[in-house]
């Protein structure tokens, strides 16, 4: 089944049948003025008419923290990988379109990750197309939409009191035809509502001047802007733990006597320690190498890599910076500044 | 599907103290398992994390060739938390290695060519690997004329004593051991590594350079190799990051785009200068 | 500290449980006072795991409550009776540090027993014997500490 | 307000005019509505950047540390002289300032305090609760009214302003900053004689109840070390929660860890502490770290009769004593 018109007063019965074929459903949730991906058990709990979520929901598939292995002295065993079969319902399209990137990471190359992957194999992605942008949302700029597709298996489009739902791959076909029995056909008028919902939200998103920035940031390494740039950055992670397309993580052990476990926990490129040698040497030793990593990871060297931007425009980094570091406005300087030779 | 962030399990056979100063040490490995050996199929300039329960990971050189069977060889230098451990551990200590990673010396590039190979200091690991490779007599007509130009700061800290003792006297390859400051009873040649390279003049026509070793030493020794004609596509050096997986997904090794643990450890002097310097 | 982290592995539960305790003591007056106890064969609980410090100021509060994660009952820390500090002051600076740390671990919500605070001379080992058996009987009338304790793997 | 920007901005040009600063650092229009953000000027001609409004909130003091750090210099030069620096000051951050010049961060002579009287900052976040968690569009003041209109509303919504002000300011005991060099002109709120108004609540209630709040904070936790980084006192070379050896925090998941990181960062600013607020408001987990800070702030002023920040030569309640100090927290056997 492709498409589907659900009552938003079904929702419930739609999350209970998601619950009762054994998944696990994570979705937006309010809690405390944020609203996170949390583990539902009704549609009650499901607020879908957010912006964005707080925290991005790449933790799903890369948590902050996972066991690798554990140990009891010096004999290790595996941690099996999940077999939960999840659905993530209410997800946006520029978190979607990051878990593109990601897969992009982590399945290609000559070493796949098997944590990510079995995660990502047991999910599908409902994602609700946006229709009200923050003023600090820039997703078109960087190749996405309000309604992109990438990295969703599902798009849900809230026309009216309705959803209709879009099932482009086999994983979300599967899933919408479970559902068929609560799910009527949509008429002709909803498709066209889709239709002028989605040029509208377009135009909705602000917009950015970001023709040709990989090539003009290609020669920014050198310049001296860097410095002034960085210079009231504080050197916390909350713009990387809060990117949906941040994935660095660190590995390390943790013993309680004689076991212990080997997990894998997020980590930041904006933390010092992050490259620091253990012979004391640090190839990027204060906030302005750090600075010019992360905006190049995500600007030059992803694209050099896998001809993607790895920043989706979520606005995430610049809504939460304590000192409103603004990405959009630093690629600007840059994107000038290498114009100028400076 | 294998997970690639665990290791093999080995037993320490047996280590050597290196040094002087008693903060190197040789260890050599030994698999657990007989498949895993033959898993490990690996080439000289490769790395491992070697991986101790409860400290970490820490990624090394492998010092064998894959010519010596039955066992891994690899010189740590006590640094860290890890390498600590490492250090302070007995025969038949239990622990991981993970790999092989990164990309090797170009082989297939060097056949049939005049290798000439420049190491300074603690970092001669790989390149003992890759001369042990070279010299077997599998392999030792695959390639031409073999220079090797050694240096440590003096005698006491350079590396594989008894190696270099052995390839004095071979008559298959072209030996010089310098150090910067002698002391009593050192009859070998005094001087920096760039300097001797300089006298010992290899030739650069069908020749491949490989060189590893401190900063300094590679700041002075590539202005030599360029003088004796090595063009950059031919001189082949290797980088060392702090990394935590070993197969490009951690995010923390990248000079510009290119990772040292999947795209290197072994670049070209040509890739490096067109990479930011930030390493 | 000791490097290494061992979960005080005791089972939770109420029946059978003993507390295990962790006494910091100063070299010069509490410890010598632990021993005078022993010597004088004075009785105590055998709950308290005792750690030698050269001086009640040298606690830094971290010490405590990484106690408490790892998983120990309560922790006692007992130094020199002020004005007898063998460093002149380093008991009067550490005063002030544990009036804060137990009035902060209390507004916390942890029970005030769990961190207790005293001073012990060398000549006191009947006070310390004291010491002990109150400690390990308010720390027994808590039962196991389940705050902050750090989950075993 | 307006008033008090144009005087700060004429005071910045004066400073680099007569060469009694080199760096100021202020606040500049930030990118977003409602943000300002920290802006470092070099000359009077940038002076003009330099902005204050009611979403002054950053500290600015956080800075101070690290320009003054040793510059690295040949071994036969003099080392560099330290630079001349302005800072345009609430009350609140002039503390911090005063403080870090008693812990010996920054030389009290190369810093030149430009204080602003402080009416109290707005609360972004209470802003958006009170419109139900919708974009807000427009925040118009008018003396002690606050007007807020939303995306979908038309016509503002009227609140007092202390209503939407920071807790912390609401509860500042000194809005007008003492012990500066420059005193800009304006006028500051009226200090808070309800002090610890949250400590004495927090206090009243179960111990169970205060853990369970302590816990469901804390679990929010992501651990990006924001509340750290943009803490002026938080200056150490290394925290002891990135210490590997031995390691006190663990990097894993457990609880226990992201508390002894919170209890452990919070109780080293004990006597310290000056109550600005910069952890609460950079959290972006919105974690009410300022419960927990409070406490130590007003037990400190309770025993030992300190409040951090006011002058630069009295010994830190914590590397002092008196002989009479209270201890009838000490068990008796």
């Amino acid at each position: 089944m492709e498409q589907g018109i659900l009552a938003k007063t079904d929702m419930k019965k739609f999350i209970e049948l998601l619950i009762k074929d054994h998944r696990k459903v994570f979705a937006p949730v309010s809690r405390k003025g944020r609203v996170l991906f949390t583990e539902v058990s009704s549609a009650d709990e499901v607020k879908l008419d957010y912006r964005n979520t707080d925290l991005s929901p790449k933790g799903l598939f890369l948590p902050q923290c996972e066991a690798i292995c554990t140990f009891t002295g010096d004999a290790f065993q595996e941690v099996p990988l999940t077999k939960d079969k999840q659905v993530v319902f209410g997800m946006r399209p520029c978190d979607a379109a990051a878990l593109s990137h990601l897969d992009r990471v982590f399945t290609e190359g000559s070493q796949k990750d098997p944590c990510w992957l079995a995660r990502r194999e047991n999910t599908v992605i409902i994602s609700i197309a946006c229709s009200d942008p923050l003023d600090s949302c820039f997703c078109t700029s960087v190749d996405g939409s309000p309604v992109a597709k990438k990295g969703s298996d599902i798009m849900v489009y809230t026309i009216d009191d309705t959803l209709l739902f879009e099932a482009f791959t086999e994983k979300g076909k599967a899933l919408l035809t479970l559902a068929s029995s609560f799910l009527k056909k949509p008429k002709e008028s909803a498709l066209e509502a889709r239709q002028k919902y989605e040029s509208a939200a377009v135009k909705k998103v602000p917009a950015l001047n970001l023709a040709d920035i990989k090539e003009k940031l290609r020669g920014c390494f050198d310049l001296t802007l860097w410095s002034s740039i960085a210079e009231r950055c504080l050197g916390c992670g909350v713009c990387t733990y809060l990117c949906p397309t941040c994935h660095c993580f660190d590995i390390t052990d943790q013993t309680d006597g004689e076991r212990g476990r080997r997990i894998r926990s997020w980590d930041s490129c904006q933390y010092s320690l992050f490259t620091l040698h253990a012979s004391g040497h640090n190839p990027r030793p204060s906030k302005k190498e750090r600075m010019r990593q992360r905006i190049l990871h995500k600007f030059l060297y992803a694209q050099d890599n896998f001809k993607e931007t790895f920043c989706v425009g979520c606005g995430r980094c610049i809504r939460s910076c304590p000192v409103n570091l603004d990405i959009k406005e630093t690629i600007a300087v840059l994107a000038a500044g290498t114009g100028k030779g400076a | 599907m294998d997970n690639p962030y665990l290791p093999y399990p080995v037993t320490l056979a047996d280590f050597i103290i290196e040094n002087d100063a008693r903060d190197l040490k040789t260890f050599k490995l030994v698999f657990e398992k007989k498949e895993d050996e033959n898993r490990f199929s690996y080439l000289p300039g490769q790395f491992a994390e070697l991986s101790l329960f409860g400290k970490g990971e820490s990624p090394i050189g492998i010092a064998s060739s894959p010519t010596e069977k039955g066992y891994l060889l690899f010189t740590v230098k006590k640094t860290g938390l890890v390498t600590g451990e490492l250090h302070n551990a007995e025969v038949g200590k239990k622990m991981g290695v993970r790999g092989p990673l990164g990309k090797p010396f170009p082989f297939e590039k060097m056949k049939g060519k005049d290798i000439v190979i420049v190491g300074g200091g603690f970092a001669f690991t790989t390149l003992r690997s890759a001369i042990t490779y070279i010299l077997h007599p599998d392999n030792r007509a695959g390639f031409g004329k073999i220079t090797v130009v050694y240096g440590a700061r003096t005698p006491g800290e350079l590396l594989y004593k008894k190696d270099l003792g052995e390839w004095g006297h071979d008559r298959r390859m072209d030996l010089h051991v310098t150090v910067d400051k002698a002391t009593d009873g050192w009859k070998g040649r005094e001087g920096l590594v760039p300097n001797v390279l300089r006298d010992v003049h290899p030739s650069s026509s069908n020749a491949i350079a490989l060189v590893c070793g401190p900063p300094i030493m590679i700041r002075f020794t590539m202005p030599v190799l360029l003088e004796l004609g090595f063009t950059g596509e031919n001189i082949f050096l290797s980088l060392e990051m702090r990394m935590k997986c070993g197969i490009g997904k951690c995010g923390r090794c990248n000079i510009g785009h290119r990772f040292v643990c999947t795209d290197g450890p072994v670049f070209t002097y040509q890739e490096l200068q067109s990479l930011p310097s930030e390493y | 500290m000791e490097e290494k982290r061992q979960t005080v592995q005791h089972e939770k539960t109420e029946e059978g449980w003993e507390p295990t305790i962790v006494a910091f003591l100063c070299n010069w007056c509490s410890y010598a006072g632990a021993d005078l106890a022993g010597v004088s064969r004075f009785q105590y609980q055998p709950n308290v795991r005792i750690l030698r410090v050269p001086c009640s100021g040298r606690i830094n509060p971290l010490y405590i409550v990484k106690a408490l994660q790892n998983g120990v009952d309560g922790v006692l820390v007992s130094g020199c009776h002020p004005g007898d500090c063998h460093y002149i002051s380093g008991n009067l600076m550490a005063r002030r540090k544990f009036a804060l740390l137990k009035r902060y671990l209390g507004y916390l919500g942890i029970e005030p027993e769990r961190v207790q605070f005293s001073w012990v001379s060398a000549a006191e080992g009947a006070r310390f014997a004291e010491l002990i058996n109150k400690v390990v009987t308010d720390v027994k009338n808590l039962g196991p500490a389940k705050q902050l304790v750090k989950k075993a793997l | 307000m307006e008033k008090t920007e144009q005087i700060i901005r004429e005071t910045a040009k004066e400073l680099f005019n007569s060469g009694r600063v080199e760096i100021l650092i202020g606040y500049e229009k930030g990118t977003l509505p409602f943000r300002t953000r920290p802006v470092f000027i070099r000359n009077a001609a940038e002076a003009d950047r330099l902005v204050w409004n009611s979403w002054c909130s950053n500290n600015l003091a956080v800075y101070l540390p690290g320009l003054f750090e040793q510059k690295k210099h040949k071994k036969n030069e003099a080392p560099p002289l330290p630079p001349k620096v302005g800072i345009v000051a609430k009350s609140c951050d002039v503390r911090s300032v005063i403080n870090l010049v008693r812990e010996h961060q920054i030389p009290r002579q190369n810093v030149v305090i430009v204080g602003v009287p402080c009416s109290g900052m707005l609360d972004a976040a209470k802003i958006k609760a009170l419109l139900d968690n919708e974009v807000v569009t427009e925040v118009a003041e008018d003396g002690n009214t606050v007007s807020i209109t939303g995306r979908s509303r038309s016509s503002g919504t009227k609140v007092k302003r202390d209503d939407v002000v920071f807790n912390a300011c609401l509860e500042c005991c000194s809005p007008m900053p003492e012990g500066v060099d420059l005193l800009v002109q304006g006028t500051a709120r009226n200090a808070s004689q309800n002090k610890y108004d949250r400590v004495k609540e927090f206090e009243s209630m179960a111990p169970g109840e205060r853990w369970n709040y302590f816990l469901s904070e804390i679990s929010r936790c992501i651990r990006c070390n924001a509340c750290r980084q943009v803490c002026p006192n938080c200056y150490c070379k290394e925290c002891f929660a990135d210490q590997t050896n031995p390691r006190w925090v663990d990097a894993g998941d457990d609880i226990s860890d992201i508390m002894l990181y919170h209890i452990g960062r919070i109780f080293h600013q004990a006597g310290r502490c000056v109550e600005c607020d910069a952890c609460t408001r950079a959290c972006p987990m919105g974690i009410d770290i300022r419960t927990f800070t409070q406490k130590l702030a007003c037990d400190v002023k309770d025993l030992y009769n300190f409040v951090p920040g006011f002058s630069p030569e009295e010994p830190l309640p914590l590397c002092t004593y008196k002989p009479d100090d209270k201890q009838d927290f000490i068990t008796e056997p």
